[in-house]
Formats: structure tokens, sequence, C-alpha cells
């Protein structure tokens, strides 16, 4: 056994199915007569995940290039689905009827002479052009979310097995280090006790700016890892710049920290209630 | 408490025997398995080991470890690549899903297909805003979806981005790297290749 | 990648045929043991085996799985009684734990800044109260860094201080002055001398 990625795999699934499926049964015609219930209708208008997915299912299904896509055909065809629907009255979002006025317009400036263009380039505006990037870069995406989908997922095809550690796990003994604990002093006395004047150097990363992304990413979730605020191509006054923020939010308790396990990882977390605006000045704290 | 042997007792056994590695280095190396985290390099066996068991003796404990779970019905030991470097773990099978789900029914739910298309555009577009990812799907962003994904512990804020509205940043998280057995974003083959004409029939 | 049978093997067998349990059962339960992260009862499991299997055939799946790992020198099955009911996991035996101390070099223990700053208070202005850490360091002090503090043995209780709350005076420890190589606090630096002549160099 040495394939590679040899976690379990899922049965592969079709990703791109575009194939419109009525309780289950693949249907392969466009509906064109209108004995098709309109429920029916429904169902398979909500396969498609939006107009730009829809165009595609007709692009594909006619075997249609992309890059050359017969516009007056595809919008025709694109226009009969609408009216079908709405001869069904099936609501429909307005992204479909906003996709259905745009088509028509591509539609007609095809008819026109193209527009002369400014620059030098040789080839006139298509305009098609803005359209057919829509699609490819929907099309990236159903194809990158197809290859997300037959990842082997953590918790779906495979499961981590763990038996529990031994009780007696011996805790780390923690070194002594006369130096760190001077150092700490040594900024405890700084940052509080003894406040004298001091040189204070221009910054170039903002301690507000990475407050706020602090607070941002508390607002999301209650709480982040401390490794997560940290941004490691800022170097060192990156360090600096993220450890005094997380000190600063702290201490107008915006933000309170807890490590669960000695040496774990630090856990920043918002504290209950309002966060406050956060009130430091744009020099460093003292 | 069933007394068990002392863990010296692979280490008194030659250790450059041929490639047949004692019984009890193969259980050392299984129980290391199992109780250490994140998968295992053979540089991280060894440091866990000692340096004094050769490396092609922990790789046979590897092939024999991988050998006793063969026939398990639903634990095998995976490996794939990290960085260059080989790592192992002992994982379950999707055939137990269905019995943890029976256990946990809220456990693991399905991704949709939007909510699937919005973690691709997250992961390969990062960071993305969100009036980025309703421009290239053509729909809007049901806020449930970016919940859902959060929840997971897959998208993250990254920020807010310095432009009118000051829209947030979305991105992936470490966890997501993880779940989807991903070293890294670069793991993630280039979104252009994934436009073209060839294989329109995905 | 190994075929492996489908989940339901077990199933087919019939259930009540004696105590016997299938092969399958016994490596479902094992599976589940390793995978779902806390003890099982037996009711967990029968909720997520399925409730057409009988309990006496569980318990039986059990013993099968304890024999499994009897002669295991670092993995045992375990039980203890939780709330009355008998709880079961496959635990690593204190044989293991030398081995994995050795491979975690990444944890190689180091006191986090609250901690370092919380003892260098304590070491430096003792007696000291929370309350004088907390006004000290403008945040509230981790619980969580006191006990490792006085686990690790360098910081004490002095007493409690007699004024409103009668909150408690920590200072340092015999051993503290062993560990950091310091002869009587007096070797520590008298800091209110230099303070504040450095440039904050950020």
């Amino acid at each position: 056994m040495s394939s590679e990625g040899r976690i379990p795999q899922s049965d592969s699934r079709r990703w791109v199915d575009a194939t419109p499926r009525v309780s289950g049964e693949p249907l392969e015609q466009l509906p064109l007569d209108l004995y098709i219930p309109a429920d029916a209708l429904a169902i398979w208008l909500e396969q498609f995940e939006g107009p730009l997915d829809l165009l595609l299912y007709l692009i594909r299904k006619h075997n249609i290039d992309i890059l050359e896509i017969p516009v007056a055909r595809v919008t025709e065809q694109y226009l009969d689905y609408l009216a079908l629907m709405k001869s069904m009255a099936i609501e429909l979002a307005a992204e479909y009827l906003l996709m259905a006025a745009w088509l028509t317009e591509i539609k007609s400036r095809m008819l026109l002479p193209p527009e002369p263009r400014d620059d030098d380039e040789e080839e006139p505006l298509d305009p098609r052009a803005e359209l057919v990037e829509r699609l490819l870069e929907y099309e990236r995406t159903t194809r990158a979310a197809g290859l997300l989908d037959e990842q082997p997922r953590r918790g779906r095809d495979w499961f981590d097995l763990s038996t529990e550690p031994p009780d007696r796990l011996p805790a780390p003994a923690v070194p002594a280090d006369l130096a760190g604990l001077i150092a700490a002093m040594q900024g405890l006395m700084r940052e509080g006790s003894v406040r004298r004047a001091h040189h204070v150097r221009a910054e170039a990363l903002s301690i507000r700016q990475r407050m706020t992304e602090i607070l941002v990413a508390l607002a999301e979730r209650p709480s982040c890892e401390l490794s997560e605020v940290f941004h490691v191509e800022e170097g060192r006054m990156g360090v600096a710049v993220t450890t005094v923020a997380v000190l600063e939010l702290a201490r107008t308790h915006a933000l309170d920290w807890s490590q669960e396990s000695p040496f774990g990882p630090v856990t920043l977390f918002r504290l209950a209630g309002k966060t406050p605006e956060p009130a430091v000045e744009e020099e460093m704290p003292r | 408490m069933t007394e068990k042997a002392p863990p010296s007792d692979h280490a008194d056994t030659p250790v450059s025997s041929g490639s047949e590695p004692p019984e009890g280095l193969v259980e050392l190396v299984e129980a290391l398995l199992l109780t250490v985290d994140e998968p295992l390099s053979l540089e991280a066996l060894s440091t866990m080991v000692g340096q004094e068991t050769a490396p092609e003796l922990l790789e046979a404990a590897l092939v024999r470890v991988a050998k006793r779970w063969q026939s398990h019905r639903f634990i095998e030991l995976a490996n794939r690549e990290v960085g260059g470097r080989r790592v192992w773990h002992l994982v379950a099978t999707a055939a137990v899903a269905p019995y943890l789900k029976a256990g946990d029914p809220g456990r693991v739910p399905k991704l949709s297909r939007a909510a699937l298309e919005t973690l691709a555009l997250i992961a390969w577009r990062q960071p993305i805003t969100r009036g980025e990812i309703e421009a290239a799907r053509g729909v809007a962003v049901n806020p449930q979806i970016l919940k859902q994904l959060a929840e997971r512990g897959w998208v993250r804020s990254l920020g807010v981005k310095d432009s009118p509205g000051r829209p947030e940043m979305l991105g992936t998280t470490r966890e997501f790297l993880g779940d989807f057995g991903l070293n890294s974003l670069a793991e993630l083959p280039d979104f252009e290749r994934f436009a073209g004409q060839d294989d329109i029939d995905v």
C-alpha cells in the first residue's frame, strides 16, 4: 500500500451533472410541452445555482464553444425558459431577469457594427467578452468546488483515530529561564510601573489597524487562535505590533485570552457585551 | 489494569537484525500512531522511539503495522506526502460514517453545492470579499452558508478591506487544510486550469 | 488502497448466534472506540451499531476487543464507571509516556509571556496579591497561570492580606531560587535603577 494520498476515497461522485432531475429521474429533453407540472419545473430550476449556472448548462448541453457563443440562439433559449417559468407562475429570482436583460443587450449589440476603439488594438471589443469571462470564471468555480468535494475529507471519508494518552504522562518540566524572567520584568517596568519619557520611533505598521483586524476576526467568531492574528511575513515588527495590539485590546477589555493547557495554543476571545472603541494613541503605547 | 511489559522490551533485541522488526517496536509504533494527534513522519517516529533504532527497522515496523490492519474492515494505515516527507496515520474509513452518524445525528452535515462553490472561491481566491463571491457566482451569498463554513472552522475573516464600505475579507483556516488533507494552499491546482474547452464534460 | 468490506458485513450474520460475535461487529466496535473521542457506554455503542444487535453480543464484542489488545504492550481496553454506567475506551499505557515526551520537541516547555510576567511580578514585588498583579499587567490574571506556577513549585501562598476581601499574598519558593540559579532574592537585578533608559525599539 503506497498510493499517494491514501486517505480513503469516497465513491467518486459525479460533480457537474447538470442533467435536470425530476423526482430523481433525469429529465433529458427540454420541457417543450406545457404538461410538465409547474412544481416539477420549479424543482428543476432549483437545481441551478443561478443564471450563470443555467446558461452554462444550456451551452454545455448544446456543445457550444464557450468562446464563440451564438448569443442570439442562447438568448432565445434562455428567454424561452424564463417565459415557460413565468407561464407556470414560478417566481424567478431577480438575478435571472437581470441576466435576461443583459443577454438581450449583448444580442442587440452583436447586430450593430463593432464600436471603434480608442486604443490601437486591432481587435474590436466583442460585446460577449464580459459574459464569456464571467461564464469561464463560474465554470472554474464549479470545477474547483467539484475538486474540493472529491478531496477526501476528514469527517466524511476518513476519521481520526485516537487512544487516550496515558494519564501518568509526566508534566513537562518548565525550564527556569532567568533571562526571560528579567526581560519580562524589564518590559513591565517600561510599560507600566515606571513611566519615563522615551524616544518613540515611527511605526510602519499601524497598531490601530491591527487592533481593528483582530476585533473584526473576533466579531465573526467568539474566539480565535493567537497564532491566527500573527502574520509571519511581517517579521519581528509585525509580531511586536500584533502583540501590542492584542495587549491594548485586552487592556481596554475588548478581548481576553486563555490557554487551555500550559504551553498550548493561546485563544483570544471576545468579551461579552460591547466592543468598545479602542482608545489608543496612534503612537506606541507607553 | 493488566500489567503491560515495560517499554524497554524492544530495545534489547538487536537493532540491526535484518529488517524484521521486533514485535515490541511494531506495537510501540502502532501506539504512537494512535496516541499522537497528527500524522507522523519517519523522522518524528525516530525522535520518539530513539535514534538508535535504524530507520529501515522503523520502516519495516510501519509495514508490519499496515499489515496488521490490512484486513480490518474499518481501519487502515494511511500515508501521504507532506512537504516532501511521507507521514503516516491510522484512520477509520468512510465505512464507519453511518454508525457515527447514528450516534450523533447532528454530525457532519452535507455541503450544498452553493457552500462548496463559496468555499472553493474563498480557498482559491483569498482574500476575497462577499461581493467578489457574489460576482463570481452570479447570485447573492446566503449568510447561512458563510456561517456554516465559519462554524466548521474552515473560513475566517482576514480583516476588512480598505475600500468603500470596508468589506470584510475572507480566507481559509489551517483547519480547512487539515480537514481536506492539504498541507498548504499551494497544493490546490491552479484555478485558471479549471477553465478550458477540452474537458467541458467534467 | 485496500478494498474494505462494506460496513453491513456483520449485519447479515444472525444476531443471536449464541455469544460469539461476528468478526465484523468486533472490528466495528473497535473502530468506534477509536474514533469517538469519549469513552463509550454499552448504550452509546448500541445506538451507533443499531438496536437490532443484542446487548449480549455487544458485550461479547467488547470482550473480544479487550482480548485483541491484551497482549499489546502499549494499548489496552480500559473501562470505568461513570455515573453508574460502565464506559469503555482504548488507552495508551504509561509505558508510552516516555516516548511521547521524546517525540515532542515542539513542546519544549516554555513559559508564556503572561506566565513570565506574572512570575516576575511575584518575584520582584512579593508579597503581592492577585489584584496587584492585575493592576501592574493591566489584564486579568489567568488562574491557569497561577496554577501552573504553583504546580512547578515556584510560587506559593504567603497567607492572606489583612485588607478588604482578604486577598491572598503570593511569593516565590526556595525551589524557585534553586531552579533559577539564585542564592537569594537580592540577586535579582534592581530595576528601579535602570528602568526606562532604553528606547523602545518596536
